[in-house]
């Protein structure tokens, strides 16, 4: 069953190739349909593998199935294949984004309805969800790096997918860009790995000795890079936030769920050759991020720039994770945030789509009346996002605050940043839940919210449901409940064990929950019973995310553009001006000696006589 | 001979058959004139054109059938070794002779034209051809030194023949002044070489000089300088080129067509036999001077030559310019080098008269401006394009014979060592690539109102242009004949 | 003594003639002065026992180029110095000035230098003693450089045809010379 | 070693000769074509380039994979007296410029109409293509010269004939900048031949020549850079690659597509033919230089493309960005750099020619080349847009794209021998992102004007056209193995040459057990 | 003093260069014409002397043939200077420059 995997990524791409051709012609609906079916059946099909990969016996080593299709870069003793790697942290992200992927893909039937590019739209996911598949089931890094890229692209057609406005255009160059900036450091990281290891297969690099000290931080580092771009950490998340001029599926799948995880998924993947130093630089990547994201998304007006700078944050929580070694915890929140971030930001689809593409939360008010469902839905993602037990957040972040505190060197200073992001987090997502469905009603009266189709609901309720049972895969409570840590156990060099004693998880987790519950409160007291004055608490400082993109704006736009313009004035007038004076060079020296020609016999004949006593002095005399 | 027999004395024995061409030549001349003056009203261009033509082509088959000889027999020189009778001399006498042809031909059209007396002109043309031959086949200076005045006197009368054209005046009577006026120094270095080595006879002179060491050798240092003023003159090259751009501009253009051709083949044949030949053994002394000589004749050519505006000023330094390659041929001073030269002034000699055919059918007017050629590609496709094949020749391009001689000329540079010269040369190739491009632009890239309606072309024109380009791509395409023409020239320079 | 003697008046009067003809104002007194030069040398010529030379110096030149001369020069009526010598070319005096003590330091400085002038071999054509002069040169005429002499009747055709086709007056221009020459 | 004894050719029909003889007689008949059918000279003159094309594919297909030497090699005597034969044969190198010359310039002439005098226009691009083989295939240094030089000629015609406004002050300077690169070429030509010579017989074989390697170290070094010098030119590298912008700008999509496709391959090619081949130590010598050139190239192309505000001209500065990486892939004598960047002389005549051949149709449909002018062409020609995404993300170097596998082939092999260069020329890839989607986005995005609604989407037959290029844009991204199996037996000869002749050693990379094999063989020499 | 060949050769020497230098300075072009033939004269000169000095004939056969060469050019010059001279009276050589550049 596990031979199926090839059938996984194939079964998008051959969407994408069937809505190419007939894309036009199979329209609204069916175009969706045929797209939809292509992702529910991947992740069927995943699922068989999934299940197939189950009845291996973990114990012998035999979850690590490796396909090759063919030998796609044979150069010298470079041998890069085509090929897919299934093991369990593979099939784990699969699962996940073929699930979310596939809802998501449903959801936008409704969602996109009526819009003059509908398939194309349709086609554009389809190929997205082929790339991160095959992000995921590369077998190296070389076809982790054409998923990579390939979502990269997909994420700059569905950013820029209404293209004509300018924002939006924009926005998806500049996601591209930044994310090739990290991608310079996927290409050197593959480049230094195949010099040290000789293979860029993830099964031999895992079997290779360890590089030297400074060779493998440079590697981890480089490695960060790239995941920092494609994930959004300091300083290289600019991107994410304008990327929320895509239609909002996109910004669920692509920017929540999906693709930003995947450079968590790299750094996962590649555990064995990250060193310590690197790591915590990571963890304090991560914290900051985490941290800063948090920050900023308190001032946010715009319902999904709120969800925007809230996944910058998670994810910097993710990284916190890896950098403290807690890869499960890690993936963990990987898989726990795609359900509930996923969940919010379809939520916030289904509210935009029902206020008629208002985004500004400030318009908003009292919606839980007019979409109930829509209302509940967000609310379990909040409650899980916030860390209220039980639901899946609080599972997944507490265990990550656990291995900050854990951490060797800072442990202590990378939780208490945890924590206060935490607290933050359960503030900011209270005061969206509360300026969006509660209060009072502040849209126009010409506005008539209305709850959306079940295609776009049923989607809802299924993250929903996975947001509250999510933390369910890996209970710490009882240790044979760690389900994903026993099934991730094989990928990893060194498992990462948890060393504090129970009480201290028991403490911390406390800690935490309260720290959630007072961020909830402060929400509570200040938008909803207007107890505290709101105008201190949204600083324009945090509004504008402390001018951090502006400056960058003003450095691109700035100094970037007019250093590049001088290059370009300087190869027009002084490469290239070089050139032109050459030739006009040539022309001044025979305008110099043209007079010499000048219509007079006599002082031609100077020109012979003259000629003729040099040439005598030279040859008889010798003189010159 | 009885009288001079009881004199006791015994004549100098005469291959008549290595005279032949020149006598069948000067006939031609004698019988033109003589028709002309019986028979003023009948003798049209027609006849002179026929009859040149008539006595190129006699002389030519005999000039064949003297190359088999020295093929076969070896070289031999006649009449007190006054006269080469060697490979040398029959290239250029074959030369001259298809230069000779195609400005006869070329002459045709443009005499009627511009109301120029055929007979004379033909005669002088003839004679001029034969003076030529002469000095391409001297074997003594004082002959060469004759066979470069006829060949000179007679492209004087014939450029001052277009009488109503007061350039063409002036360019006659400065060619004139300065060509006496270098003969004269010409004439002095051979009077030093007599004095120097005794004689002129070059055989003499080169077993003379390698026989003997010098005390000192100043005197017959001035004679080679002054040798080389007079012959560089000849060729236009820098510093005593500043007629050719006026003389040219100024002379009828099938008149510029010889002098630029064969004028300058003769030159440098006369330059080869005596450098070359002759002074071999001193080849250190001159060839560093003829290098230098070399390189600024190729630069101040190329150079002035872009700033031009008329056509036929560009082409005259540009043949400046290709002075300058063949004296690096001379500069090597090997016999890679004389037939590089061979080469090379056989080709150019064909290219630039087909060039000349198409300026001379280009326009009658005083001036050539370049914007006469605007639509050329258009109004006549298959003239521009032989006139671009040409140009691009000059340029040194490949598939043309143009590019196969410069290939040779810096072969035989480096062979030489003169590295220096070669890239110089090459570079200067570049910049005077930029004339010919300027022209094959104004042909073929023109905006609508600078189009016109061409003049008919006569087709004698045609032909010259068509052999030419033809022998321009054949020679360029497959060499080999051509190379083996000019080796085989090469190596039996003089016999005694 | 005589000899030298002889030498010094003949090259004082070429010398003489040859700076009459390049400074004289009048192209008359400059042909003039070309036949004091053109005498001078055939004395020198008969000190040298070129005898016929001498003779052929004499009648031809000063009996027949300079009488051309003087023939052209009054036919063209250009026998005034006002018309003909007003200014000079910038640089051109500077240049004469170059070319004149360049050449001459290279030319007679190479004559000092080199004891011995003549390096040459044994005669080639003959010894050109005194009474055979003219026997020695007709028989080297025609013997050594014979094809020259035939050559000099090509160059003699050249001349007349060029003289004839220079001096034959084109139909369509006569007309306006003459206007040109009645303005004078 | 490099085979001296060539590979008997699968035939016996001199099929090399014949791919340069057909164009040639095809333009002879386009000629004679009578004037009064003007609409017949583009399909006969596409006929014979189609004719050529195939037999370059058949080329391709006899070629025996595994042979490292030249094949199907033919050798008549030209010129005896000057010891140069007319001496042509293929390698791994070779081959598939010749294919790529062999395949677009029958679609050029399909797809670009040249609105006037379809006669001299088909002729003389049929002439180039007969140049452009004959540059690939000459194993004689004086036949080489001669059609690197001759190629100037149609293409100076195509500039000059069909060209825009500026074409004049384009064309001239086009011809006269690489004939100045060439002009020590030959001095240098005419040395190595001589030089080598010594008390054997003068000889332009390149193969014969780089065996022999007689000069002296400073001689082959001036050498080398004679050659280099017009091959930098040709490529172009910074900072003589100024007349590239203008030429194509200047030239017909016709002459634009043709000299970045084909014609800038001959100065890369040369580098590696008769630059490594020639001249092993030089190169080794003048490697650091030549590679950080070329990395300056990367950055500084991109650099200045970004600020274009012509879109042929931006394309034109990509192109030098894309040769700086072919460059630097040359110079750092890896396996994998030196293949790499082979393929990507490939890549980048499939990507930057598709390239030119769209802005060219956008020309005819806008009659503006101008990026400011341009806007929203998406909405109004989706299909159109579509293409152009395709190519412009192989231009970037996707992977799944063929422009990655070239880029990234070169970087890796580079990385070994050339660290900090290729850390350097891979922000390059940062850039072509930067630039490519920023035209991208002002003349395809954003809201359309009343004229840009009115612009047609592609027609059928200019999606026809495009399809090779696309075909062959996705297959060489995905399976360039039959590429790189040809090319890599040639690719480690020339690095065996390198080795026998300088002290350089390729570093031993990747596994070590297929190293240590390699080992054995490679101390017999 | 003894009359050596070196001073003969020096005599043609000066008439030679005081020859050139007229043709330099002078406008008239007759006189140029006759300074020409002061060059030639010079050069006879050296010639005879040479012969003498060699007991060689040959070099007064020489100058048979220069003298010839002579009278053709003065020929052929005064028929150019008589041609011009009757289009464009009182023309000097400086006046003839319309061709230049």
């Amino acid at each position: 069953m596990v031979e199926l995997v090839w059938l996984v990524p194939t079964l998008p791409l051959l969407g994408f190739c069937l809505l190419l051709v007939t894309g036009r012609m199979l329209g609204e609906p069916r175009a969706g349909w045929v797209a939809t079916a292509a992702a529910a059946g991947s992740f069927l099909v995943t699922l068989v593998v999934f299940i197939g990969l189950l009845g291996k016996d973990s114990d012998k080593g035999e979850r690590s199935y490796e396909f090759i299709l063919f030998e796609w870069l044979p150069a010298g003793s470079l041998r890069v294949e085509a090929g897919f790697l299934v093991d369990p942290l593979s099939i784990t992200m699969a699962l996940f984004v073929t699930g979310v992927g596939a809802l998501i893909h449903l959801y936008s039937i409704g969602y996109m309805h009526g819009d003059p590019k509908y398939s194309k739209f349709f086609l554009y996911l389809n190929l997205f969800l082929f790339s991160m598949l095959m992000l995921v089931f590369g077998n190296n890094l070389v076809v982790t790096f054409l998923g990579w890229e390939g979502v990269g692209a997909c994420s700059y057609f569905l950013i820029s997918f209404w293209h004509q406005r300018e924002s939006a255009a924009t926005a998806g160059k500049k996601a591209f860009v930044t994310n090739r900036v990290g991608d310079w450091g996927f290409m050197i990281a593959t480049f230094a790995i195949w010099s040290a290891l000789g293979t860029v297969t993830y099964t031999e690099i895992s079997r290779s000795p360890a590089m030297s000290a400074a060779t493998g931080t440079a590697v981890s580092l480089l490695l960060f890079v790239a995941a920092a771009g494609k994930s959004a950490q300091l300083p290289l998340y600019v991107w994410l936030p304008d990327a929320m001029e895509g239609p909002t599926p996109v910004s669920a799948m692509v920017h929540a769920a999906t693709m930003v995880t995947s450079g968590v998924y790299l750094l996962v993947r590649m555990n064995n050759v990250l060193t310590d130093d690197a790591l915590l630089i990571i963890a304090v990547v991560g914290g900051a991020t985490a941290l800063f994201a948090a920050l900023c998304a308190v001032a946010q007006h715009d319902i999904k720039k709120v969800l925007a700078y809230s996944t910058i944050s998670q994810l910097g929580y993710m990284f916190l994770a890896i950098g403290s070694g807690a890869y499960v915890a890690a993936i963990f929140h990987v898989i726990t945030h795609a359900f509930f971030k996923a969940l919010l930001f379809l939520g916030s689809g289904s509210v935009i789509h029902g206020m008629h593409d208002e985004q500004d939360m400030r318009k908003m008010g009292a919606l839980r009346v007019a979409m109930p469902i829509t209302a509940a839905t967000f609310i379990v993602g909040w409650l899980a996002i916030a860390g209220v037990p039980p639901f899946a957040g609080f599972w997944s972040k507490d265990e990550i605050l656990l291995a900050a505190w854990e951490q060797k060197n800072i442990g202590p200073l990378l939780w208490a940043v945890g924590l206060v992001t935490a607290l933050l987090t359960a503030y900011y997502m209270s005061r969206q839940v509360i300026l969006v469905f509660f209060g009072e009603q502040r849209w126009e009266e010409d506005v008539h919210p209305h709850e959306s189709t079940w295609t776009m609901t049923t989607p809802l309720c299924v993250l929903a449901g996975a947001a509250i049972v999510g933390g369910a895969i890996n209970l710490p409570l009882v240790k044979d409940w760690l389900i994903l840590e026993h099934f991730l156990e094989p990928i990893f060099h060194h498992p990462h064990h948890f060393s504090s004693g129970t009480t201290t998880k028991i403490i911390l987790a406390i800690v935490s929950v309260v720290a959630g519950l007072i961020g909830i409160s402060v929400a509570v007291l200040s938008w909803l019973m207007r107890r505290i004055p709101t105008e201190p608490l949204e600083p324009e400082f945090l509004e504008n995310a402390m001018y951090v993109d502006a400056t960058y704006a003003r450095v691109v736009g700035g100094a970037g553009t007019s250093g590049f313009q001088k290059t370009a004035d300087f190869d027009a007038e002084i490469v290239d001006g070089t050139v032109n004076r050459i030739g006009r060079l040539v022309m001044k020296l025979g305008q110099l000696i043209q007079p010499t020609q000048s219509g007079y016999m006599r002082n031609y004949a100077v020109g012979v006589a003259v000629g003729a006593v040099a040439i005598v002095a030279v040859l008889a005399w010798g003189l010159l | 001979m009885g009288a001079l027999q009881l004199l006791g004395f015994v004549g100098p024995s005469v291959n008549w058959w290595a005279l032949l061409p020149q006598i069948i030549l000067l006939g031609a001349a004698l019988a033109i004139l003589l028709a002309s003056a019986l028979a003023p009203q009948r003798t049209s261009t027609a006849f002179a054109t026929v009859t040149t033509l008539c006595s190129a082509v006699t002389s030519s088959i005999i000039a064949i059938g003297l190359w088999n000889d020295v093929k076969t027999e070896g070289p031999s020189s006649s009449i007190a070794s006054a006269f080469g009778v060697d490979g040398f001399s029959i290239f250029f006498t074959m030369l001259i002779l298809i230069g000779l042809a195609a400005t006869a031909l070329l002459s045709h059209d443009y005499l009627d034209r511009e109301g120029i007396d055929p007979p004379e002109f033909h005669a002088l043309l003839l004679c001029s051809a034969a003076g030529a031959i002469v000095m391409a086949s001297a074997n003594d200076l004082i002959v060469m030194f004759l066979g470069l005045e006829a060949l000179s006197i007679g492209i004087y009368v014939m450029i001052a023949m277009h009488h109503r054209r007061s350039e063409a005046r002036e360019s006659a009577i400065k060619y004139f002044v300065l060509g006496a006026f270098s003969s004269a120094f010409l004439l002095y270095g051979i009077a030093l070489t007599y004095g120097a080595t005794g004689s002129t006879n070059l055989v003499h002179v080169r077993d003379y000089l390698d026989a003997v060491v010098f005390r000192d050798q100043h005197l017959l240092m001035a004679a080679m300088a002054l040798l080389l003023v007079g012959l560089s003159f000849k060729v236009a090259a820098v510093p005593f080129h500043f007629w050719a751009p006026d003389v040219y501009q100024g002379a009828p253009s099938p008149v510029t067509g010889w002098m630029a051709s064969i004028a300058k083949a003769a030159g440098f044949a006369a330059l080869l036999r005596i450098f070359f030949a002759a002074f071999a053994s001193h080849d250190v002394d001159w060839a560093p001077i003829v290098g230098v000589l070399a390189v600024i004749t190729l630069v101040i050519g190329a150079v002035m030559a872009i700033l031009q505006t008329d056509v036929k000023r560009m082409l005259a330094f540009s043949s400046v310019s290709h002075a300058g390659y063949v004296l690096v041929a001379v500069h090597a001073a090997s016999a890679d080098g004389t037939s590089a030269a061979l080469f090379y002034l056989f080709t150019y000699t064909i290219m630039v008269l087909g060039t000349f055919a198409v300026v001379g059918a280009m326009g009658t007017d005083d001036e050539h401006p370049l914007s006469r050629y605007a639509g050329l590609g258009r109004s006549r496709p298959v003239l521009a394009l032989g006139f671009t094949v040409l140009l691009f020749a000059q340029a040194g391009i490949p598939v043309t014979s143009g590019f196969i001689a410069k290939f040779q000329v810096i072969a035989a540079a480096v062979n030489n060592e003169s590295y220096f010269i070669a890239g110089a040369a090459m570079m200067t190739a570049v910049i005077g690539a930029f004339m010919y491009l300027r022209i094959v632009m104004v042909m073929y890239v023109t905006d609508e109102e600078e189009e016109r309606t061409s003049r008919t072309w006569h087709w004698t024109t045609s032909t010259v242009v068509i052999a030419a380009v033809g022998f321009t791509i054949l020679a360029g395409v497959v060499p080999q004949f051509l190379i083996e023409f000019a080796e085989d020239a090469v190596p039996i320079l003089i016999r005694g | 003594m005589v000899d030298t003697l002889v030498f010094i008046v003949a090259a004082a009067i070429c010398l003489t003639g040859a700076l009459g003809v390049i400074l004289a104002r009048n192209p008359v007194h400059s042909a003039l002065m070309l036949v004091m030069t053109l005498f001078g040398i055939a004395v020198l010529f008969v000190a040298q026992e070129a005898h016929f030379l001498a003779a052929v110096q004499v009648i031809v030149y000063a009996g027949a180029i300079v009488v051309l001369f003087l023939f052209v020069i009054m036919l063209l009526g250009v026998d005034r110095a006002q018309n003909l010598e007003l200014s000079i070319l910038p640089i051109q005096r500077w240049a004469a000035l170059v070319f004149a003590t360049g050449s001459l330091i290279l030319l007679v400085g190479l004559i000092m230098v080199v004891n011995e002038p003549v390096t040459g071999a044994e005669a080639m054509g003959g010894a050109a003693s005194g009474d055979e002069n003219v026997r020695l040169l007709a028989r080297s005429l025609f013997s050594d450089y014979v094809y020259a002499f035939e050559l000099t009747s090509l160059l003699l055709v050249i001349a007349v045809i060029g003289a004839v086709v220079l001096a034959r007056k084109p139909k369509e221009i006569q007309g306006a010379v003459v206007e040109e020459l009645g303005d004078n | 070693m490099i085979q001296l004894v060539a590979a008997q050719s699968a035939s016996s029909f001199p099929v090399l000769n014949a791919l340069i003889i057909v164009p040639i007689v095809g333009a002879l008949i386009v000629v004679l074509l009578p004037n009064s059918r003007p609409e017949l000279m583009r399909p006969v003159g596409a006929i014979f380039a189609s004719i050529a094309g195939a037999l370059s594919l058949y080329v391709m297909a006899q070629f025996s994979i595994h042979e490292a030497g030249f094949q199907f090699q033919s050798v008549q005597s030209w010129i005896p007296n000057l010891g140069i034969n007319w001496h042509v044969g293929v390698d791994g190198i070779s081959l598939w410029l010749v294919v790529l010359t062999g395949l677009i310039t029958p679609i050029v002439l399909i797809a670009v109409d040249p609105h006037h005098d379809p006669k001299p226009y088909t002729a003389w691009l049929l002439l180039l293509q007969a140049g452009s083989f004959g540059a690939f295939l000459a194993l004689d240094l004086f036949l080489f010269f001669v059609m690197f030089e001759i190629v100037l000629v149609p293409m100076y015609m195509l500039i000059g004939g069909w060209g825009y406004d500026d074409r004049r002050y384009a064309a001239t300077k086009f011809f006269l900048y690489t004939m100045a690169g060439s002009a020590l070429m030959l001095v240098a030509i005419v040395s190595v031949a001589t030089l080598s010579a010594g008390n054997q017989d003068i000889t332009f074989n390149v193969v014969e020549l780089a065996q022999r390697q007689a000069l002296s170290t400073n001689t082959a070094r001036l050498c080398f850079l004679a050659f280099a010098l017009a091959f930098v030119i040709k490529v172009p590298i910074i900072p003589v690659h100024t007349w590239l912008p203008d030429a194509h700008t200047q030239a017909p999509t016709a002459g634009s597509v043709v000299l970045a496709a084909v014609m800038l391959k001959l100065g890369t090619y040369g580098l590696l033919r008769f630059g490594l081949y020639l001249f092993p130590e030089a190169s080794v010598w003048a490697a650091p230089t030549l590679a950080t050139l070329g990395v300056i190239g990367v950055i500084y192309g991109a650099i200045v493309a970004t600020m274009q505000k012509d879109l042929k001209r931006l394309v034109a500065y990509s192109s030098i960005a894309h040769m700086g990486f072919i460059v630097l892939g040359i110079f750092a004598f890896t396996t994998q750099s030196l293949e790499g960047g082979v393929l990507q002389m490939i890549n980048h005549g499939l990507s930057t020619g598709a390239l030119f051949l769209m802005v060219g149709m956008l020309y005819e449909r806008r009659k503006t080349r101008a990026i400011e002018e341009l806007s929203g062409i998406q909405s109004a020609a989706p299909v159109f847009a579509g293409f152009f995404t395709v190519v412009m993300l192989s231009s970037i170097g996707v992977p799944g794209l063929n422009g990655f596998v070239g880029e990234f082939l070169v970087l890796i092999g580079s990385y070994e021998t050339r660290r900090w260069w290729t850390v350097i020329a891979a922000t390059g890839v940062i850039l072509a992102a930067l630039y490519l989607l920023w035209a991208y986005q002002r003349v395809f995005h954003g809201e359309p004007t009343p004229e840009d609604e009115q612009t047609p989407d592609l027609t059928l037959k200019e999606g026809l056209v495009l399809t090779p290029f696309i075909v062959g844009i996705v297959f060489l991204g995905l399976y360039p193995k039959p590429l790189l199996e040809r090319i890599e037996p040639a690719v480690d000869d020339l690095i065996a040459h390198l080795e026998h002749h300088s002290d350089y050693v390729q570093p031993d990379i990747g596994a070590p057990v297929v190293v240590d094999e390699n080992h054995g063989s490679e101390d017999d020499h | 003093m003894e009359i050596t060949t070196g001073w003969y050769l020096v005599l043609g020497a000066l008439l030679f260069v005081i020859g050139g230098t007229g043709l330099l300075i002078r406008r008239n072009p007759l006189v140029m014409l006759m300074c020409v033939e002061l060059m030639l004269n010079g050069v006879n000169l050296s010639f005879v002397a040479f012969a003498r000095q060699l007991g060689d004939i040959g070099g007064q056969t020489v100058v048979f043939f220069v003298l010839v060469v002579a009278a053709a050019e003065v020929v052929v010059g005064l028929g150019l200077v008589v041609a011009i001279l009757r289009r464009q009276p009182g023309a000097t050589a400086d006046d003839l420059s319309a061709l230049r550049g």
